[in-house]
Order: C-alpha cells, then sequence, then structure tokens
C-alpha cells in the first residue's frame, strides 16, 4: 500500500513549503510588489519600458533630491523603496496566486502592476479580501470599476474609452471628412472594446458614417496581408486601429508596403509607443493617441509640468538611449501617486509606515501631478483616476532624424471621460452627458 | 478584382507561408516520429538570425547590391540549421526515440520554454526590423488592388521549397533511404542504412525549413519576443490536417487553411479566429490520420 | 484489501486537512488550486492507463469554471455543493457527446483532436464579448450550506473542501483503477486487439475514462474558479492542456496520490522560478521539466511502487 | 449425422488485385477437428480472420447459430462463442500471466465486466488459476509475460481464449514460434483441454505430422481456393496439394 508512505512526502512537502518563511519590510523601508510583462509580446511596448522607467524612478526617489517639488524628499516619506519584480505573462490564473503569493509570503506594502485587462479584472476581489493596497497602472478595460467596487484597489490611470472618444472628437476638430469606416483591432478584449468605444463614439459624432468592415485578426497574427486586401477592397475613408506592440508594427509595415496609409487615414488610439522602433517607417499624417498626455505629446505640452516631464525625460533618455513613450508615462503616475497617498497617510499618523487602511483612505479621491498631467481620482468613488488626452498627427522631421507630432490637440479629462455615475457604455450611448470641452 | 479571386490570391499568400512554416514539422514527424513544438521556437530563432544578418549586411554597406540581403536572409536558416539542429537532435531527442509520442510533445515543449528565454538572453526584447528585402521587389497590381511583389515571392519559395522536398524524396538515393527510415526504422537499420544520420540530416533539414520560414517572415513584422508560440498552432493544425508525415498534405493543409481563413476574413470576420480549429476538428472527423496519412492494417 | 485502502484515505486526508493548521495563507491557496488542478490531471491518468492522453483538458476545466460562474453570477447560486454537481453535471453531458466520437482514435489524434475541441471552445469564449470575452468573468466566494466565511476561514473551508473531493475522487479512482473493468482498461493500453477478441468494446471503455476525466475536469475546474474567483478563456488554451499533461505524466499511471504531489511540486516550482528568476523562469521551467522526464520516465508513481511482477 | 455449427458459403475477398479468398465454402459440423493447410498467402488466415471478424469478406455469407456473421466485429463475433488464437500469441505484456487470465475471466464474467468488483477477487483468482492448471502453466502465473517461452505464450494465448463459453476455436498455426520438441506435447496439451469441453476446433498449421494426428479433416489452400478437402490421408495424396502445398509426393 502506497498511499501512506506518499501522504508522509505530501506532508513533508507542504511543511517545506510552509517554512521558506516571509521577508517582511523594515519599517525604514517601504516594499512594493512590482507586476508587469517581463516575457510575451507585451514585454517590447509595455512591460520593459514601463519598469525601465519605474526602476529609474525608484532609484532617483532612493537618492533623493533629484526631482521637483513636490516630490523632493527622499524615497516615500523618506523610506526607502524596495521593489520585487514578477513577470505578468502566463494569464489571470497565475497572477491570482502570484499575487497572493506577493502579499502573504512576500509581505510587500503595496502592490503596483498589470497591464492586461484580464488580470486587472482577476486580482481586485482577493486584493480586497486580503485587504492588500494595490495600484492598478495601465489596463484599460471599464469594467474594473463599472462591474465592482473594491476598497483597496486603485487605478492611477484612466480607462481606455478615453482613447477612442478623444480620437472621434480629434476627427471632428479637425473637421476631417469621415463618409465611411473600417477598424482593425486585435481580437481580444482589448481590440473589441476599443472598436465598441470607436464605433459608439462615432455614431456620436459621424451618425451618418457607414462602418465598412470590423476586421479581428488573432493576436500575435503578424501576417496581415488578407486583411489589409479586405480593407483596400472596401476603401473606407478611415481605418482605425488599437493593435499594439509587434501587432501594430506588423500592420504597419505591411499596410505602408500596400499604400493602405494613402488610400485611408490611419487613426491609431494607441501608437506612440512603437515610433522609437519603426521611426521613419511610420509614415506621416497617422493621427495617433498615446493613452494619456504621454511620450511626444506630453515632451510638446510644456506648461507648469515641463519641468517634471524634461526631468523625467532627460533621465530616460540618458539611462536608456531612447524616449520614453507610454508605459513609463503610467507607471510614473502610479508610482507618484503612491508617493503622494504614503506621504498623505504618514502626515496624518504622524510618519510611521502607514497601513493598507490609511494607504487607500488617502488614495481616495488623491489627485497629484504628473508628466502626464493632472491626475485625479474621480471615478468609483475616488478609486479611478481620470486624466487629460492628447491626439496629434505624425511627422517626420528628417533634418532631426526624429519623429514629431504635429496638430496635437489636448483634451481636458472631463472632456473625454466619463462623469461619476455613469457607465462609459451608457456614456457613449447617451452622447457624452457631462462632458466638460472648455 | 472579384472577391473570389481576392479571397483565392490572399490564400494563397498565406498558404505559402503556412506551408514553408509546417513543412518542416512534417518532415521530422515523419522521420523522427516527435511532434515538435520547439518548431515554433526555430521559427523565432530563423526571424531574429535574419534580421541580425540582413541588419549587418546593410550596415556593412550592402546598399549598393541590396538583393544581396535575398541572401543573407537564407544564410541565416543555415546558420541556425547548422548550429542548433546537431545540438538539440544529437543532445537532446535522440534519447527520446521510440518513446511515448506524447512524452515526446512534452519534451520539445521544455525545449520551447528554453529557447523562449534564451532568445530574450541574446537578443534582448526589443524588436528588430529589416524591411529592405520586404519592399525591394515592389508592388504588383491586381486589379484595383496592390500587393507587395515580395509577397509572390514568399509563394515562389513554398514552391521551391516543396518541389525540392518533394524530389528530395522521391528522386534520389537518399530521399529512398529517408523514405524506408519513415516507413519502418527498425527494418532499414537492420538493412545496414545509418538511421543516426538520417534522423540528424531530417532534424537539421526541419530546423532549417522551420527557420527558413521566420527568416523569411522577419522583413514583414517587427521581430519580437513571443513570436513562436502563435506559429506552433497553425503549423500543427495544417501538419494534422494534411496528415502528419505527408509533405503533399502538408501542402493541401496549408491551402485549406490559407484559402478557408481569407474566405473567413473577407466574408465572415468574427469567425477567423478559430476558422483553422474548426476546419481541423471536421478534417479530423472524417479522415482521423489527416488526408493523406496512409491507415496501417496490422498484420495478425 | 479495500479496508487497507480506506484507512489510506483516511489517512491522506488527515495529512492534507493538517495542513489547513499548519500552512500559511499563500502555500494553503497554492495546494488548493494544486489539487484542484491535479483532479484534471487525475482524469487525464486515467485516461493513460487505456493508451491515450487527452491535451484538450483544459476544455472540462474551463466548462466546469465557467458553468459555475455562469451559474452564480445569473442565478445568484453560491453554494459550493451545488455549483460542483452542476458543473460536473455540465461535463458529464458534454464528455458524454464527445467521448463516443473521440473513442476511436488514438495516440498522436486523439491527443490532437482534444486540444482542437479545447481551442474551439477558447475561440468561442474570446468571442462572446457578452461573458467578458478574453477578460473573463469574476466569480463571488461560494458559501457553505448556508456558511458563508470570509478571509482565512473561506481559505480554510475551500481547502478542506478541495482536499475532501480530492481523497474521495481519489479513493474511487484507486477502485475503478483495481476493478475488472480498471484491469481491461490496463489491458487495452497493452493490447486492442486482444481485449476485441475476448469481447470487450475497446470504444467503450475510451468513452467510459473520457468521460470519468470529463467529469473530473469540471469538478477541478470549479474549485479553481471559486478559489481565484475568476474565470477567462485561458482556462480553455492549450497551454494550459499541457501543464496537465505534464502533471499526468510527471505523477505516472501507477499511483493516484502521486498525481496531486506532482500538481503541488509543479505549482511551487512554478511559484518560486516567478519569484526569484522573473525573467528566466521560462528557462527554469522547461529545464525542471527536462529533468524529470529524464530522471523518472515512469513518473514519480514508479519511485513509490512497482506493478505487482514487474521485477525488473 | 452431426449438426452444422459454422457453414461458410461462397465467400470472396480481394485486396486489391490480389484474391485472398475464392468461391470458399465449407460446412463444419459440431465437435468436429478441421485443420487448414497451404503455403504463406494461400488464405487461410484470410479465412480465420473472416470468420472471427477482422476482415469482412466482400461478398457470401457465413452462418453461426442461425446469424449471418460475415462483417460483424470481432468483439461481437467473440461474444457469440467464436474465439481465437494468433500466429503471434496477443497477450498484455506489462501484465503477469495470472493477470491476462483474470482480463479473461473479467470479460467473460456473468454479468460482464464491473467498476467496484476488485479484479484481483480471490474468487476470480481461483477460477484464474484452475483454467491455467488446464494448460499446465500455473507455475508460471506470477511472471510477465515477456518472460516466457513461446510455448507457454501460445497456452496462455489459448487459455484466454477459452475463458468464455467458446462453441468454436480457431487456432492459427498453434506451434509456430514453439521449439520443435515442445510441438507435440503442447499440441497434446491443447487439444486435450479442448475436446474435453465439446468445443469444434479449426486450426491452421503448416507441419504435417502434426495434422495428420489432431485433425479429422483437412482443408487445403492454394491462391485463395480450397482445393482439395477431405480426411488427412486422402488430401495429402492428393496430386495438386502435392504440387502446391506439401511440396513432396507423400
Amino acid at each position: 500500500m502506497m498511499k501512506p508512505r506518499i501522504g508522509g512526502a505530501l506532508a513533508a512537502m507542504t511543511l517545506a513549503a510552509g517554512m521558506a518563511g516571509p521577508v517582511a519590510a523594515a519599517d525604514d523601508t517601504f516594499k512594493i510588489g512590482v507586476i508587469t510583462f517581463l516575457s510575451g509580446q507585451a514585454a517590447e511596448s509595455f512591460g520593459v519600458p514601463a519598469w525601465n522607467g519605474g526602476k529609474l524612478l525608484v532609484d532617483m526617489l532612493n537618492e533623493g533630491g533629484r526631482l521637483p517639488a513636490p516630490y523632493d524628499q527622499q524615497g516615500f516619506g523618506g523610506m526607502n523603496i524596495e521593489v520585487v519584480v514578477v513577470d505578468e505573462a502566463g494569464g489571470a490564473t497565475k497572477q491570482v496566486q502570484e499575487f497572493r503569493n506577493l502579499v502573504q509570503r512576500e509581505e510587500v506594502d503595496a502592490v503596483v502592476g498589470y497591464v492586461s485587462s484580464g488580470d486587472c479584472l482577476a486580482v481586485p476581489p482577493v486584493a480586497d479580501e486580503l485587504k492588500a493596497f494595490t495600484i492598478l497602472y495601465d489596463c484599460g478595460t471599464p469594467r474594473v470599476f463599472e462591474d465592482g467596487s473594491y476598497d483597496y484597489v486603485f487605478r492611477t490611470a484612466a480607462h481606455a474609452t478615453m482613447d477612442n472618444v478623444s480620437l472621434a472628437r480629434y476627427l471632428k476638430s479637425r473637421n476631417f471628412d469621415v463618409p465611411s469606416f473600417a477598424g482593425l483591432n486585435q481580437d481580444y478584449a482589448w481590440g473589441q472594446d476599443s472598436w465598441a468605444d470607436f464605433t459608439g463614439a462615432m455614431t456620436q459624432l459621424y451618425p451618418d458614417a457607414e462602418v465598412k468592415t470590423a476586421l479581428f485578426p488573432k493576436f500575435g497574427a503578424g501576417q496581415y496581408g488578407t486583411e489589409i486586401s479586405a480593407l483596400l477592397r472596401e476603401n473606407p475613408a478611415l481605418v482605425h486601429s488599437s493593435n499594439w506592440g509587434g501587432d501594430l508594427q506588423g500592420f504597419l509595415i505591411q499596410a505602408t508596403a500596400r499604400g493602405l496609409h494613402e488610400r485611408a487615414q490611419l487613426a491609431l488610439a494607441a501608437g506612440d509607443h512603437v515610433i522609437p522602433q519603426l521611426q521613419d517607417k511610420m509614415p506621416d499624417g497617422i493621427f495617433l493617441g498615446a493613452r494619456g498626455v504621454n511620450g511626444l505629446a506630453a515632451q510638446a505640452r510644456g506648461g507648469e509640468l515641463k519641468e517634471l516631464t524634461d526631468t523625467m525625460w532627460e533621465a530616460y533618455e540618458a539611462e536608456y538611449g531612447t524616449f520614453p513613450v507610454q508605459a513609463p508615462f503610467r507607471m510614473w503616475q502610479a508610482l507618484f501617486g503612491l508617493k503622494t497617498a504614503v506621504e498623505k497617510a504618514m502626515a496624518e499618523n504622524g510618519g510611521t509606515k502607514p497601513t493598507s487602511e490609511e494607504l487607500a483612505a488617502a488614495m481616495k479621491g488623491l489627485s497629484w501631478d504628473a508628466p502626464s498631467g493632472h491626475i485625479e481620482m474621480a471615478l468609483a468613488d475616488g478609486h479611478q483616476a481620470i486624466q487629460p488626452n492628447a491626439i496629434g498627427t505624425t511627422k517626420w522631421n528628417a533634418d532631426a532624424g526624429k519623429m514629431e507630432l504635429v496638430d496635437v490637440e489636448y483634451y481636458d479629462a472631463r472632456c473625454v471621460n466619463p462623469p461619476e455615475g455613469i457607465k462609459s457604455q451608457d456614456w457613449l450611448a447617451q452622447g457624452f452627458p457631462g462632458a466638460q470641452c472648455d | 478584382m472579384d472577391l473570389v479571386a481576392t479571397i483565392l490570391v490572399d490564400g494563397l499568400i498565406y498558404a505559402g507561408w503556412l506551408f514553408i512554416v509546417s513543412v518542416g514539422l512534417t518532415l521530422v514527424f515523419g522521420v523522427l516520429n516527435i511532434l515538435n513544438i520547439a518548431h515554433g521556437s526555430l521559427y523565432a530563432i530563423g526571424a531574429y538570425a535574419s534580421a541580425s544578418l540582413v541588419g549587418a549586411y546593410f550596415a556593412a554597406g550592402g546598399q549598393a547590391f541590396p538583393y544581396g540581403s535575398y541572401v543573407a536572409l537564407i544564410l541565416a536558416a543555415v546558420l541556425v540549421a547548422l548550429v542548433l539542429g546537431p545540438l538539440l537532435e544529437r543532445g537532446l531527442l535522440r534519447f527520446f526515440y521510440g518513446r511515448d509520442e506524447v512524452l515526446n510533445v512534452l519534451v520539445t515543449y521544455a525545449v520551447f520554454l528554453i529557447l523562449e528565454d534564451v532568445m530574450k538572453l541574446i537578443w534582448g526584447v526589443n524588436p528588430y526590423f529589416v524591411y529592405e528585402p520586404y519592399t525591394l521587389l515592389g508592388d504588383v497590381e491586381i486589379g484595383p488592388l496592390f500587393y507587395v511583389g515580395y509577397d509572390f515571392a514568399v509563394i515562389a519559395a513554398a514552391i521551391v521549397v516543396g518541389l525540392a522536398v518533394w524530389l528530395t524524396l522521391n528522386r534520389t538515393r537518399i530521399g529512398k533511404v529517408v523514405l524506408a527510415v519513415i516507413h519502418d526504422s527498425e527494418m532499414s537499420q537492420t538493412m545496414g542504412v545509418n538511421v543516426q544520420r538520417i534522423y540528424l540530416g531530417a532534424f537539421m533539414a526541419g530546423t532549417f525549413l522551420a527557420a527558413l520560414g521566420g527568416a523569411l517572415t522577419a522583413p514583414m513584422i517587427s521581430v519580437t519576443p513571443g513570436l513562436g508560440v502563435n506559429v506552433i498552432i497553425v503549423a500543427f493544425a495544417v501538419v494534422i490536417i494534411g496528415g502528419l508525415g505527408s509533405v503533399p498534405g502538408a501542402a493541401i493543409g496549408a491551402l485549406l487553411v490559407g484559402i478557408s481563413r481569407a474566405a473567413s476574413v473577407h466574408l465572415l470576420p468574427e469567425a477567423e479566429l478559430f476558422i483553422i480549429y474548426f476546419v481541423m476538428a471536421i478534417v479530423l472527423l472524417f479522415r482521423p490520420e489527416g488526408l493523406f496519412a496512409k491507415t496501417q492494417v496490422r498484420k495478425i | 484489501m479495500r479496508s487497507k485502502l480506506f484507512l489510506g484515505a483516511t489517512a491522506a486526508f488527515a495529512v492534507l486537512a493538517a495542513g489547513s493548521v499548519i500552512l500559511p495563507d499563500w502555500a494553503m491557496f497554492l495546494c488548493a488550486m494544486a489539487l484542484a488542478k491535479g483532479l484534471v490531471c487525475l482524469g487525464i491518468v486515467g485516461m493513460m492507463r487505456g493508451g491515450v492522453v487527452s491535451f484538450g483538458q483544459g476544455l472540462y476545466y474551463c466548462i466546469g469554471a465557467y458553468t459555475a460562474t455562469l451559474v452564480a453570477n445569473s442565478f445568484g447560486v453560491s453554494d459550493i455543493f451545488l455549483l460542483t454537481l452542476l458543473s460536473a453535471l455540465a461535463c458529464l453531458l458534454v464528455g458524454m457527446a464527445f467521448g463516443p466520437l473521440l473513442s476511436s482514435y488514438r495516440g498522436i489524434f486523439f491527443a490532437m483532436l482534444s486540444l482542437a475541441l479545447s481551442m474551439v471552445l477558447y475561440g468561442s469564449l474570446s468571442k462572446m464579448s457578452v461573458i467578458g470575452g478574453t477578460d473573463g468573468l469574476n466569480i463571488a466566494a461560494p458559501t457553505f450550506l448556508g456558511w458563508a466565511p470570509e478571509g482565512r476561514p473561506l481559505q480554510t473551508a475551500l481547502y478542506i473542501y478541495v482536499v475532501a473531493i480530492v481523497v474521495i475522487a481519489g479513493t474511487l479512482m484507486r477502485i475503478y483503477f483495481d476493478s475488472e473493468q480498471g484491469l481491461i482498461t490496463l489491458a487495452t493500453r497493452d493490447n486492442e486487439l486482444r481485449v476485441e477478441y475476448l469481447g470487450a468494446s475497446v470504444r467503450n471503455i475510451m468513452t467510459y475514462n473520457y468521460v470519468f476525466g470529463a467529469v473530473l475536469g469540471g469538478i477541478g475546474g470549479t474549485i479553481a474558479a471559486l478559489a481565484l474567483g475568476h474565470v477567462d478563456p485561458e482556462f480553455a488554451f492549450w497551454t494550459t492542456s499541457g501543464e496537465f499533461v505534464f502533471v499526468a505524466i510527471l505523477a505516472g499511471y501507477l499511483s493516484v496520490p502521486a498525481v496531486f504531489v506532482a500538481a503541488i511540486i509543479l505549482e511551487l516550482v512554478r511559484s518560486f522560478s516567478n519569484l526569484y528568476f522573473p525573467n528566466t523562469w521560462q528557462l527554469a521551467l522547461g529545464i525542471f521539466l527536462l529533468v524529470v522526464i529524464v530522471l523518472l520516465p515512469n513518473g514519480l508513481g514508479s519511485l513509490v511502487g512497482r506493478r505487482k511482477g514487474n521485477a525488473a | 449425422m452431426t449438426r452444422t455449427v459454422l457453414e461458410v458459403r461462397d465467400v470472396q475477398k480481394s485486396f486489391g488485385a490480389v484474391t485472398a479468398a475464392k468461391d470458399i465454402s465449407v460446412a463444419v459440423p459440431e465437435g468436429a477437428v478441421f485443420s487448414l493447410i497451404g503455403s504463406n498467402g494461400a488464405g487461410k488466415t484470410t479465412f480465420v480472420n473472416m470468420v472471427t471478424g477482422y476482415i469482412k469478406p466482400d461478398s457470401g455469407s457465413i452462418r453461426f447459430a442461425d446469424r449471418d456473421i460475415a462483417g460483424m466485429a470481432p468483439r461481437q463475433i467473440t461474444r457469440m462463442g467464436i474465439h481465437r488464437s494468433f500466429q503471434i500469441a496477443q497477450l498484455c505484456n506489462d501484465l503477469t500471466v495470472e493477470e491476462n487470465m483474470l482480463l479473461a475471466g473479467a470479460i467473460h464474467g456473468a454479468s460482464g465486466p464491473s467498476f467496484l468488483r476488485r479484479a484481483h477477487d480471490p474468487e476470480a483468482r481461483d477460477r484464474a488459476v484452475a483454467t491455467l492448471e488446464r494448460f499446465n502453466i500455473a507455475e508460471h502465473r506470477d511472471r510477465l509475460v515477456p518472460e516466457l517461452s513461446g510455448g507457454v505464450k501460445k497456452l496462455l494465448d489459448i487459455a484466454m481464449a477459452m475463458a468464455g463459453d467458446t462453441q468454436i476455436m480457431l487456432l492459427d498455426e498453434p506451434t509456430s514460434g514453439v521449439a520443435s520438441d515442445e510441438k507435440f506435447p503442447i499440441m497434446d496439451l491443447v487439444m486435450e483441454a479442448l475436446r474435453s469441453t465439446g468445443v469444434t476446433v479449426i486450426f491452421v498449421e503448416h507441419d504435417m505430422d502434426i495434422v495428420t494426428r489432431y485433425s479429422e479433416r483437412v482443408l487445403a489452400f492454394y491462391d485463395g481456393r480450397i482445393i482439395a478437402d477431405d480426411a488427412p490421408d486422402e488430401v495429402l495424396l492428393d496430386p495438386e496439394v502435392q504440387r502446391y502445398v506439401t511440396g513432396t509426393p507423400a
């Protein structure tokens, strides 16, 4: 009979697992668990640039005094920042387990992470169950706080509705004629939602525009020949795409080789992050968003945040030899938000490391400045941020050998984000009630 | 141009690519009886290698004769086959010959996982681009549509690869030996065939074809991590549809998948994601062994 | 002989249940997930005994998880017993529909067709934005016959629940493996012709094993969904199924407890390699797989006991 | 006049251009012992395969127990009472001799196999051992199949086929793969065990000494046809048989 013997082995193993003791952070250290893509397709576009930016900022903060006020205090309220990084690749199932490990085994003080919408939906209930302070820094789906409400979870970036509403508004404000349009989006929730948002916004602003076709190539397809044929055949005035990373690069290379950009206006909801790679292979005249006033749009903006933006921009360029695109900007706004919340909580509790409850209380409804603009936790009872957005047109500057964004339009956060208390789909369907566009 | 013709042209272009990426898989299965999941990684490595090599070619002044970049593409695939083929076959796979097919799938799955990270260690996560070969051949205008000349070059490459593999197998002495090994490796061994060498050769050929697929694709995409995983499943489907181990089967499977996918994109875009599994499930229901596999009657 | 089995089962339950006291939260959760996945793998082991390996067991893992989630979200059912039962039933029906179809396939074709079926489900679910598309759905914490615990008690209750199911399912499967029908299954793996010429239907045997695997997969999926609080189409993706196959092969078909030990080992390895090698965890996992396959060709079970008479 | 248990009428079978069975008609009386002779490829095994369902005849009928069994599955034919052994013994290599026998017993059990009844049930083991003893191989009960000699494998193969309610037993070359000094002892053992149950026996054999010693009637096959059908002595004197089958004049 083998059962008892193997049962013994099992017991020994579970015990051994329990023995691998947690490493709690000391009181003068604030430990963050960071989850972002280090492998797979999203690594190159989002995960790695985001964490490059994050690591840079953490180093600058730990060093102290390298940033303008109000971020001139060392670390988080004087505490050193320590980081545990986990790869986000592997699906929501894995992430829920890793989240538990980070909180219960590594005993981190806060979790900052998640690019994938699926992960952002899966993790919050667990975060609340474990009472673990969690910042969602990147993911787009509005469903997180529209379908649920959480005490310990905050998203420091605007949800994705803003991207496509801004794009439609840009067409309108530039008097672009859109008799017909078509879409090519990745076949998963991100692409499907983006297309739904865009068509929703277009129905309001261009009620007569005809939808020619909606293509959804497989995520990571690589080959877009057939889709490009279909788009050329249908001959729409505008082609919308929320593709990102390799899928966007591949599509652009193949589409421009076949002259799609000359026959139809390309409008890319989240396309800025491929500029450093494509450079002059990115055609001129593309309408481009960056999911916020990020990257080139932030640099072009100037204004009162110029010092902060330029500091981060220059540090990033110096460190990595390329300019920061949207992902590091969103990581920065999360970390600046976290810093603000920690320091606010410490001001209230007398200077000790804040608990999750204190952090959550401080974060709720908070607003702060980041290189991407003024961030306000305005939605979902102070748990969901809104932020300004910008759309521009690509133009290659041959003299300087770099891509520029021209004809940039900046949108106030309250113009392109729904107000509190209405779901984004309803907001689109009802014609943007409560939008404040100057 | 009418819809049917567009579908056929698009389908053919996609099928050409599919055939190149799957024929190596079927060849390796036929000879070694191993369904190689790492085929996808070899494809990705081929893409990276060609991106690096073509990049180096232009950096070294290749602009003077840009067509040389096509040689660099193929050379990259050869290099991958020369380095990784013996390494994987001699170093690992040969210890698993004759073992359970499904176990071997897991072995190659492990190789796939390892290679994914090895690629990251070598090439990092930033994308590589080599567009020059893609645009070099100009445009082809068919009706109101533009196609890139390179697309047709891929079809031509597929035909050349298909013919080369078929002729080698059926018209040369070494090919006959390989066919004998496919048919019955034990018997061949007793008849004095050096089966070990045939295995190594076949695996290197499979590696070359996988890498060639990647090398030919590299100019039209950005070469990034995670490239391989998407290729495995489509290549599997093509090979299963055509019949494992059958070269003509891979061709028919590629055409079937290519054209049904093109039809779906033009007519029913919603179905594109699972059309390939659908075709595979249908074919397997009616021809469990795939379209071209011989059914073997066991002698008792 | 049976009494020894029940004694072993009781001992296994006691050992595992003790985990609810000694294990830290994260490890208890990890074990609960591993055991839930182990149930799915146990189904594969049942098929392995008959000589086939399903590369698409994610199909039932996913159907089970979605059935529970959809029932919970649409009808407000939160009782874990009822949800498990309904999911098992759903998988039983689907298994009975596909079982006869798949029962005439062997080897790589059985593996690939089962894979194709699960990928069709994956594709379909990814398309259905009504039920969350690729992002999936959340499911609320379960109740236990009206009791609605939270925090550690919830995790403990879930853990004990999965331990109980694992012990019951494991014991039942052991009884099946040792039964006449179990012997016929083992013989089928060896020599189908002999079995047919003794007058037994190999297709029926394959169908039974497939249906049992379906039900176990559904139960595993339900528990995993309730523990995670979230389901998404990844449950049906081929890499999920591949992991189940790996656990089954790591365990071998000789021992039932080995399946669950293997499942826990894989979870531990994955979790720690994730943390300590965030950039090369795939490399670490791949090497681990190779080492296991090379060192334990017949699985963990072969460490503990060989089949009688197997003197070699 | 005894009852006819098996009646094969006008059976034809070809594989492509090769004719494997042409106008085969035989009536086998109950309790008879038939042998089939012929060179390799003459159609003997095809005959056995058609009667036991492995091959479906192109035309013609095979009547057994008032039914035409031509084209039925082996499993169904087996369940009706026609069993067979194989040229190469078909055994389960991962199982012991006793387990192989238990397997046969389980499938033939009164109410069919059970999910709950232990395969190693003491009662079932007693039955299995009894059958093994009848074939004189009980001493090997705990050994695995690959460790057995050719003769023991053959005996086990036949013993397994005899575990059920057998009416007709077809033996495909029962002495092939058996050491020459074991052939007669094995055939003695087998025929004694079979005759004691009154089963009808049809065996394929190359060794003419065995054919003459054990069979009552011989069917000589050549090129898919039956060229002679008579008592052993008569058949062996047949000039056609001498030319095509035995090779030498008797």
